[in-house]
């Protein structure tokens, strides 16, 4: 959709926002997205209803980290006691019990990195330009809701979100690239 | 003032961040001055180790047996102090509690610092700390790696996770704070939070990923701070020394750890939230329940000291016993029992509420905690070695200047990072506390009566 | 962030490099050695066949291998035709040198915590070429092999010899 | 020499370099490489050469082995050929080292100037100025000189008596304040002869020493130590196992009595009377023997004064412990009595009851052609000193170690007399209180640098022979003595044919070749003597008999003069007369009893310490022995010493050890503690006194905790009774042992060799020679007082003393004493804790700490049941020359890191290495750790525990019953086992 209009509505609170999003799901709208200054539950219910999405793809990013560090300790801890077979204290080369806990520690630290980079790519994050329609208020104590149509269908949705309790509604030619878009 | 108290009674989004803003604000002179006095403290204590590395360790006042003293005493304080920042910042969380979110910022900010300085001090107390590296696997021509049936290579591990890990969680946690201040700011600051936030904006997707790594670190992070506190106490229950050989130090030291951390967290929380004039985020009613945890564990580690010394008399081993006969009676009996002072007996106080909603009585009581946690682990450490199986070979241990200068230089490089951090960066979540808003409300309402008596 | 990041990444960066040189120095094979008098391993070993324990005489003996006395040399050189006692009594580098007082430079050095006796290896039937390197076609000495405990320890796993840490420090 | 690949010379670097001697990667070894002109043939640099010599520290005469590396002698050990020593020396002897090296010797001539100041000077600007002194004396006239020195063997006195004819003088001294007077003089009373007697204990089934601390410093230490080990191994005697009976007659409770069955606490001074009291028990009780052939009657009469009723009052022991010595004593098959002090009363009545009980021959036995004596009489020495202070002397040499103004008893006045000659010469090595005094001092040889030769007694010629070059630019005394002889003397030194000390003793061995081996030939004795270190025969005993004439006279042995308390002084087990305390390790070992290190005190009882109004103000958890000082009021002036209360000294009595109290001897002795000479009258060692508390402080130092063992299993000991019956005695604070030892895992295989060792408790008497000789081998810093007090004494291997309790004293030892080194323990406990493998097995069950991989956790001393790893807190110090002791082949440890006993490693791989290459397996015995080579009582046995017919398994098979480990309930499965000491049952 080379260029069209993006309608900026502004909620003073999270359920008119999340009305608003369901409002547009109703009416097949699904170029949208919501800006909010907290996780709140109600907006991203709607938002994955109207998007039909699971949850996040982040957890098998921790998984597979998690895995992987447990598989890396074992190949440390046993291959190198294997490497130089020193008697200690008379235990056995590789004595497996203390060894758990190395697994353990490093399960937990891959996980947790790859857990952060997960979420980072997901997220698109770092990403410095700033997207069309963001306000600094969507930050702080406003929710907003960025809707991309063509001319022929503002009206229709700015009396649609009017309903769902937008404040007010501003209309932005969009720049190229646009809202980022994740599908 | 009483106008704030009036319109505060139901605080809206905008009075949280304004709040936070002027936090943030410039510091003053008394500021800086505060800080340059840390940073003096913490010099000191670097001249004292350059002096001890240059020197050996004999500059201090250890000896045989007292192999392991202040240092590693220092170290489990640290290490134990961060833990209820995990606590509270992720197991709170887990189950949803709601008075967590407007501290648990500065508990988690005091869980990376505390830890930072806890990993110092195995390097402090090294004999030979420029070889400290050969703790860490590395490929090298000797074939030679550490042995990982050593409690100080599981410690190594563990800290070096618990601190990566607590750093990643403070800082996910932090990225819709940073964009918030970033709208706000200007000049440098506003290029490092610009930077710091990855240009965070809010959007539903970006929201959706946050709360599931969100939710994830806080999951791992509750397991791991378990397993954190239980290595640092196999470091001792791992060894055949009477006082330390012992299956119950596990849960005893990471409840202590988060009873001292609670303790902590008190005793640099109320004057914060006086100074950055913050009470109306930080209410009493968020204290109050801070007290109730530091109450329940103290509890839990006056029944765990009791059990300590119940199995010792249950083993009716000669040698155990006559440790801990020493621990009680014996030349340094003294440290025992005001230990025991203060875990035990000053925070039965706690159950009274007008102490609990008092800011004075709780910080004077958390320092109280302080000292006292910091005995228990004297006590545990330097003493059980003192009276070892060999009578020969005892000696009771008496610090000299380098430990106390360094010591105190660790609580001198902890204040100024913390106090830098909650100056630069937002100290109170302004996310979680939208997110709760009307549990704040209920805190603001709760608390008024307190507020206009103050 | 970098608050956290420089203070330690520094400590291990000082910490590593000034490790590295500390550790490495002792063993560090020093091509670069002169030695007062143009001794040439190359004449004596290499065309002459002089067999190395002929000057070399207490490696089978002994922890050191020894360096020859100025007797052995005069024990060749004296005799007129192979140029009289001049080469050997008068050194040809340093002038402020006694005669008969040779001031060798030593090429190999081992750390103290190191206790390396030639006489094993010798029995053991290992060559001295296998540490030293071909000297017998060297003129002027210099290491080939870095002599550390890696060295060491990958000859003694080839040839089944102890792999005791205590053995070589103690 | 080639100092090649040698880290001789880097040893020389990394000692001194301090903070720079860490093991790792400090500055290699110099960098030249030197080679020899013309090799030596019997050196090869890498390998230690060994010469035999003999020991100077006491009169004793055991004969040494030098180790010698690289032309630098490091290590002393016994010299297996010598009849005295027989292989072993003791602390002292492994210290002469020091002595050797000392920090403080005499580098160059020195002369001392107007305003009292000491210049160097050339040797030969000194010589001249020595001999022109000389010449003028002996021109002013007759006995213008006076030499006062300790004796240097025969040939060297003769020499010096020679060189004083010479000069026209006869004013001889050999002084030697531990003297022999006492036992000379008693000698002659009873039987005749002034010779010494041989004592055989291994031959007695009681021994009774009143007042000789012969595992100590009394007579001949070493051989006495190994007799007295024999005599303590149960032995069949009247068709039963039994345990030889010994008592200790003394007012303090020293090492040697803490290994009797008996400590008798007899008030200072009496223990001739006791000594009478048992021999008329014994005469009454008629237990003479027949073929003493004395008349009953006359011994009854002679006794007869000191019924043990009169005795016990005057000594303060109980009849019926009187009674009770008098029968062990009569009723032995073969008893001995010793008699110690300085009182020739005490060794008359011991002879006499020797003789009476017919043990002259058998226990005492005298020596036909005993040497001459070497040291003067008093008498004489005095008459020397008269005419000194007279002013008919001009010159004074004082000489060869000989300290006459430390030691001299103060009625004698040597100090102000010596003010009063225009020159004293002092020839010596560590300038002492005497060279103080000097004007011209020359510095000469160490023992270990010259010739001698030592005639101990019949039949042993010791010969010394220097062991390495001069450290320092002396000259051997002799020498210089010969030389001032021909250029001073004139004409009359034509009685000295000698052109130097060597030709001196090679001379008077070609006689003794003459003599005793007249087949040989001169040069063949001569180097045979030089490889076994002398010529030893075996000497006949002489028939002797009990005079009548001292029966007939009256004995007064000298009690105690009047006072309050009475001031009991006992040498220093270390420091003998005094002259061991300029050596470090002598005053870093704590004292087998009081464990005190760096100091001298005064032991008091509990309630003497009371009535003076002293009470035990601090703990041994501080290490501190003693805090409180008093001020002790004696005849000849003050001392104020620290008190160290302590139940193993009689009520009222003050017990003071010898040979602290230098002004100047050195760094290491100067200003420690008080000399006692200086206030104890010729002829006995002890003293009325007053004490009164002061309220100075001053800490006695000990490396000891607490002195109560607290029933644990450490140092186990069992009645004879029980080891008859054949019962393993409970250890009652032992906690469940059901199970131990528990392996967990599949026990680890040892293949090839697998180290052990085991430790008779019964026979270690405390001596320390281990002490020392680890030192010695293994490099091992010396702390300091200070260090000591924070507990870093660095010894690897300990003597342990712990006090019995009350209650146990009915059961049990007197004393617990036991050397503790690391156990080497299978399950070590130390091992699994360290993060970097610097401490693991090796495959022959060796605990290994490897020092260069250490980081300095110190969490395997934490893990460590026995508390025997060291920790270097500081990088050790080794002030020149003594860095030149350092053994090449143990690692110089640096700053940071642990080291522990490695049972000599060094020695295990040296003795592999030359199996292996000689291709035959080793031999059981032939690697000896240090500790097990030097101890005289042959505690100590080492061994391969995979071999079935070693030394070490047959030790512990033969004692069954008496083997043990310690603390098994660690299950640490220790490879060094324990024999448990022996006691008799008191009824």
């Amino acid at each position: 959709m080379s260029d069209g209009i993006a309608l900026i509505s502004t909620f003073s609170s999270d359920d008119e926002c999340a009305q608003g999003i369901e409002a547009l799901h109703r009416a097949h709208v699904h170029d949208f997205s919501a800006f909010a200054p907290f996780p709140s539950e109600k907006i991203l219910e709607a938002t994955s209803e109207a998007r039909g999405q699971g949850r996040s793809p982040v957890r098998w990013w921790v998984l597979t980290g998690g895995i992987t560090g447990i598989l890396t300790a074992i190949a440390l801890t046993v291959g190198t006691s294997y490497e130089w077979n020193l008697n200690v204290g008379g235990r056995p080369i590789a004595s497996i019990p203390p060894y758990i806990i190395i697994m353990f520690e490093l399960m937990i630290l891959m996980g947790g990195l790859s857990g952060l980079l997960g979420f980072l790519f997901h997220s698109c994050l770092p990403a410095f330009d700033s997207a069309a329609g963001y306000r600094s208020r969507f930050g702080a104590d406003k929710f907003g809701l960025v809707v991309r149509c063509a001319e022929n269908e503002v009206s229709r949705l700015e009396s649609l979100l009017r309903d769902a309790g937008a404040e007010d509604i501003a209309r932005e030619a969009v720049i190229t690239q646009g809202v980022p878009s994740h599908h | 003032m009483a106008a704030a108290v009036e319109t505060n009674l139901q605080p809206s989004y905008i009075d949280i961040d304004r709040n936070v803003q002027r936090a943030m604000a410039p510091g003053g002179l008394k500021y800086w001055l505060w800080v340059a006095f840390c940073a003096f403290l913490t010099a000191l204590g670097m001249i004292f180790w350059t002096n001890q590395i240059y020197k050996g360790l004999g500059v201090t006042g250890y000896g045989q047996p007292n192999m392991w003293a202040v240092y590693i005493t220092d170290f489990v304080f640290w290490v134990g102090i961060a833990h209820s920042g995990t606590l509270i910042s992720a197991i709170l969380f887990l189950f949803r509690v709601r008075w967590r979110t407007a501290v648990y910022r500065c508990a988690e900010t005091m869980t990376v610092f505390a830890v930072l300085t806890a990993g110092l001090f195995p390097l402090i107390h090294l004999g030979r700390v420029w070889f400290f590296y050969w703790c860490v696997p590395y490929p090298n021509e000797r074939f030679l790696q550490p042995d990982f049936r050593s409690p100080l290579v599981w410690d190594f591990f563990a800290i070096s996770t618990y601190l990566t890990i607590s750093t990643v969680f403070l800082f996910t946690g932090l990225i819709p704070d940073l964009a918030n201040a970033r709208e706000v700011s200007t000049g440098w600051r506003k290029t490092l939070y610009t930077i710091l936030s990855f240009g965070w904006q809010g959007t539903d997707r970006q929201w959706r990923n946050f709360s599931m790594v969100y939710l994830l670190l806080a999951g791992f992070a509750t397991p791991l701070v378990l397993s954190v506190h239980s290595v640092v106490s196999w470091d001792f229950a791992m060894t055949q020394l009477p006082g330390w050989h012992s299956t119950i130090f596990a849960p005893y030291f990471v409840a202590g750890a988060i009873f001292s951390g609670c303790g902590l967290v008190l005793t640099l929380i109320i004057p914060m939230r006086k100074l950055m004039k913050i009470e109306d985020l930080v209410t009493i009613w968020h204290l109050d329940n801070l007290a109730k945890v530091v109450l329940l564990t103290s509890l839990i580690i006056t029944y765990s000291y009791a059990t300590e010394s119940f199995m010792v008399w249950y083993t009716q081993d000669p040698i155990e016993i006559m440790t801990f006969n020493q621990r009680y009676y014996g030349p340094q009996g003294y440290l025992f029992w005001m230990m025991v002072a203060c875990n035990c007996a000053i925070p039965l106080l706690l159950f009274i509420p007008r102490i609990r909603t008092n800011t004075v009585c709780l910080f004077i009581i958390s320092i109280f905690v302080n000292i006292g946690m910091w005995l228990e682990r004297f006590v545990i450490i330097a003493g059980s070695l003192a009276t070892n199986t060999e009578p020969s070979q005892w000696r009771f241990y008496v610090p000299k200047l380098t430990e106390v200068v360094i010591t105190v230089g660790s609580f001198g490089w902890f204040l100024m990072n913390f106090s830098l951090f909650a100056k630069f960066m937002p100290i109170v979540s302004m996310t979680e506390l939208k997110e709760g808003i009307g549990w704040l409300r209920h805190a603001v309402r709760e608390t008024y009566p307190y507020r206009k008596a103050a | 962030m970098n608050r956290i990041l420089i203070p330690v990444a520094l400590l291990l960066f000082v910490s590593g490099i000034g490790t590295v040189a500390f550790s490495q120095r002792p063993w560090a094979p020093r091509v670069d050695v002169q030695q007062p008098i143009p001794f040439s391993h190359r004449v004596h070993a290499g065309i002459n066949k002089i067999p190395c324990e002929y000057c070399h005489e207490y490696a089978r003996r002994s922890e050191t291998s020894g360096v020859p006395p100025v007797q052995r040399c005069v024990g060749c050189h004296g005799s007129a035709l192979l140029g009289g006692l001049k080469p050997i009594t008068q050194p040809w580098t340093d002038r402020h040198q006694e005669p008969f007082e040779i001031r060798w430079n030593r090429v190999y050095t081992l750390p103290d915590f190191v206790r390396f006796v030639h006489k094993p290896h010798i029995w053991a039937g290992v060559a001295c070429q296998e540490c030293h390197g071909p000297v017998e076609t060297m003129d002027r000495v210099v290491p080939v092999h870095e002599i550390n405990m890696g060295f060491c320890l990958n000859c003694h796993v080839k040839r089944g010899a102890t792999q005791d840490c205590f053995v070589c420090h103690h | 020499m080639s100092d090649g690949l040698s880290r001789r010379s880097f040893l020389k670097l990394a000692a001194t370099a301090g903070a720079a001697a860490a093991i790792p990667g400090c500055e290699p070894a110099a960098r030249k490489i030197i080679p020899y002109v013309v090799p030596d043939e019997n050196v090869i640099p890498g390998v230690p050469t060994f010469y035999a010599t003999t020991c100077s520290e006491c009169p004793a005469g055991c004969g040494l082995v030098a180790r010698v590396r690289e032309g630098r002698v490091i290590k002393l050990e016994g010299n297996p050929a010598d009849p005295i020593s027989q292989g072993s020396i003791c602390a002292r002897g492994q210290a002469s080292l020091q002595g050797l090296y000392n920090p403080d010797r005499l580098g160059k001539p020195h002369k001392r100037a107007e305003d009292g100041s000491l210049q160097e000077i050339a040797w030969d600007q000194a010589t001249k100025e020595f001999n022109d002194r000389l010449a003028a004396a002996a021109e002013a006239g007759k006995d213008r000189i006076a030499f006062i020195g300790a004796s240097q063997g025969p040939t060297l006195d003769k020499v010096t008596a020679l060189w004083l004819q010479a000069y026209g003088s006869a004013r001889l001294a050999f002084w030697e304040r531990i003297g022999e007077e006492p036992a000379r003089a008693a000698a002659d009373a009873c039987f005749g002869r002034r010779d010494l007697p041989l004592y055989k204990l291994d031959q007695a089934e009681t021994i009774i020493s009143f007042g000789a601390d012969f595992l100590e410093t009394w007579g001949s230490p070493v051989e006495y130590t190994r007799q007295y080990a024999d005599f303590r191994t149960p032995r069949m005697r009247k068709g039963g196992l039994t345990l030889g009976k010994a008592a200790y007659v003394s007012a303090r409770l020293g090492s040697t009595g803490a290994r009797c069955d008996e400590w008798v606490a007899a008030n200072p001074g009496t223990e001739g009377a006791v000594a009478m009291a048992v021999l008329n028990v014994v005469v009454n009780q008629g237990w003479i023997s027949r073929d003493s052939g004395v008349a009953a009657d006359a011994v009854k009469n002679f006794a007869a004064a000191y019924d043990p009723h009169t005795v016990s009052e005057q000594s303060g022991v109980p009849v019926d412990t009187i009674n009770k010595l008098g029968a062990w004593f009569g009723q032995a098959d073969g008893a001995v009595a010793l008699p110690g002090g300085d009182d020739p009363q005490t060794y008359i009545a011991a002879y006499i009851l020797n003789a009476v009980t017919g043990n002259v021959g058998r226990t005492m036995v005298f020596l036909d052609g005993s040497p001459a004596e070497a040291v003067t009489r008093p008498d004489q020495v005095k008459t020397v000193i008269q005419a000194i202070r007279d002013g008919q002397v001009d010159v004074v040499v004082v000489a060869g170690g000989a300290n006459p103004v430390y030691s001299m008893p103060p009625a004698w006045g040597f100090a102000a007399a010596l003010k009063r000659v225009p020159f004293v010469a002092w020839m010596g090595d560590a300038p002492d209180e005497t060279a103080a005094a000097a004007h011209l001092l020359l510095p000469v040889h160490h023992a270990l640098e010259s010739w001698r030769d030592t005639a101990p007694r019949a039949g042993v010629y010791g010969l010394g022979q220097p062991v390495m070059q001069p450290v320092f630019p002396s000259r051997a005394l002799h020498d210089v003595l010969i030389e001032s002889a021909h250029l001073g003397a004139g004409a009359s030194a034509q009685s000295i044919p000698w052109e130097n000390a060597s030709d001196a003793v090679n001379a008077a061995w070609q006689d003794l070749q003459g003599k005793l081996a007249p087949d040989s030939t001169g040069q063949a004795f001569w180097d045979d003597a030089r490889r076994k270190g002398g010529v030893f025969r075996e000497a006949k005993p002489a028939a002797v008999k009990l005079g009548s004439a001292v029966l007939a006279q009256k004995l007064q042995p000298k009690a105690a003069s009047s006072g309050p308390l009475t001031l009991a002084a006992f040498p220093h087990i270390f420091f003998y007369d005094g002259r061991g305390a300029n050596k470090s390790w002598l005053q870093e070992i704590p004292e087998p009893v009081s464990q005190i290190v760096w100091d001298g005190w005064a032991e008091m009882h509990p309630d003497t310490a009371a009535q003076l109004g002293i009470k035990e103000s601090y703990e041994s958890t501080r290490l501190y022995a003693g805090i409180d000082v008093v001020q002790i009021d004696t005849p000849n002036g003050p001392i104020e010493t620290a008190v160290h209360i302590t139940s193993l000294v009689k009520p009222g009595v003050i017990a003071m050890p010898i040979g602290q109290g230098h002004s100047s001897y050195g760094r290491y002795a100067a200003g420690r503690g008080a000399n006692l000479w200086a206030y104890l009258p010729e002829g006995t060692r002890s003293l009325g006194v007053q004490a009164r508390k002061t309220e100075k402080r001053h800490q006695l130092v000990t490396p000891m905790g607490k002195g109560d063992m607290m029933g644990r299993s450490i140092i186990e000991a069992m009645s004879i009774g029980d080891l008859v019956k054949g019962v393993v005695p409970e250890v009652e604070g032992e906690p469940h042992l059901e199970g131990v030892p528990h392996e967990m895992y599949e026990p680890f295989k040892y293949t090839g060799h697998k180290w052990g060792m085991t430790v008779d408790v019964n026979s270690c008497t405390g001596c320390s020679a281990c002490v020392a000789a680890c030192y010695a081998e293994n490099n091992i810093g010396v702390e300091g007082k200070d260090n000591v007090a924070l507990g870093r004494i660095m010894s690897w291997i300990r003597v342990e003393r712990f006090i019995p309790r009350a209650d146990e004293e009915s059961h049990g030892p007197l004393l617990y004493i036991a050397p503790i080194m690391c156990q080497q323990c299978d399950h070590a406990p130390c091992e699994p804790v360290c993060p970097v493998f610097a401490s693991s097995h090796t495959s022959e069950g060796l605990n290994a700490q490897i020092y260069n991989r250490c980081i300095g956790t110190r969490f395997c001393e934490n893990n460590c049941p026995y508390k025997v790893r060291r920790f270097n807190w500081y990088a050790p110090e080794w002030p020149e020359p003594l860095n030149l002791q350092l053994n090449p082949d143990v690692t110089v440890r640096g700053a940071g890191v642990m080291e522990k006993c490695t049972f000599c490693i060094q020695r295990i791989t040296t003795a592999e290495i030359n199996a292996r290459t000689e291709n035959r397996n080793l031999v059981d015995g032939e690697i000896i750790p240090a500790c097990a080579q030097a101890c005289p009582a042959r505690a100590i046995t080492f061994g391969d525990l995979n071999d079935p017919n070693s030394a070490v398994l047959k030790r512990r098979a033969d004692n069954k019953l008496r083997n043990y480990t310690m603390l098994p309930e660690n299950n640490a499965l220790p490879q060094v086992t324990y024999l448990r000491t022996l006691y008799r049952e008191k009824a």
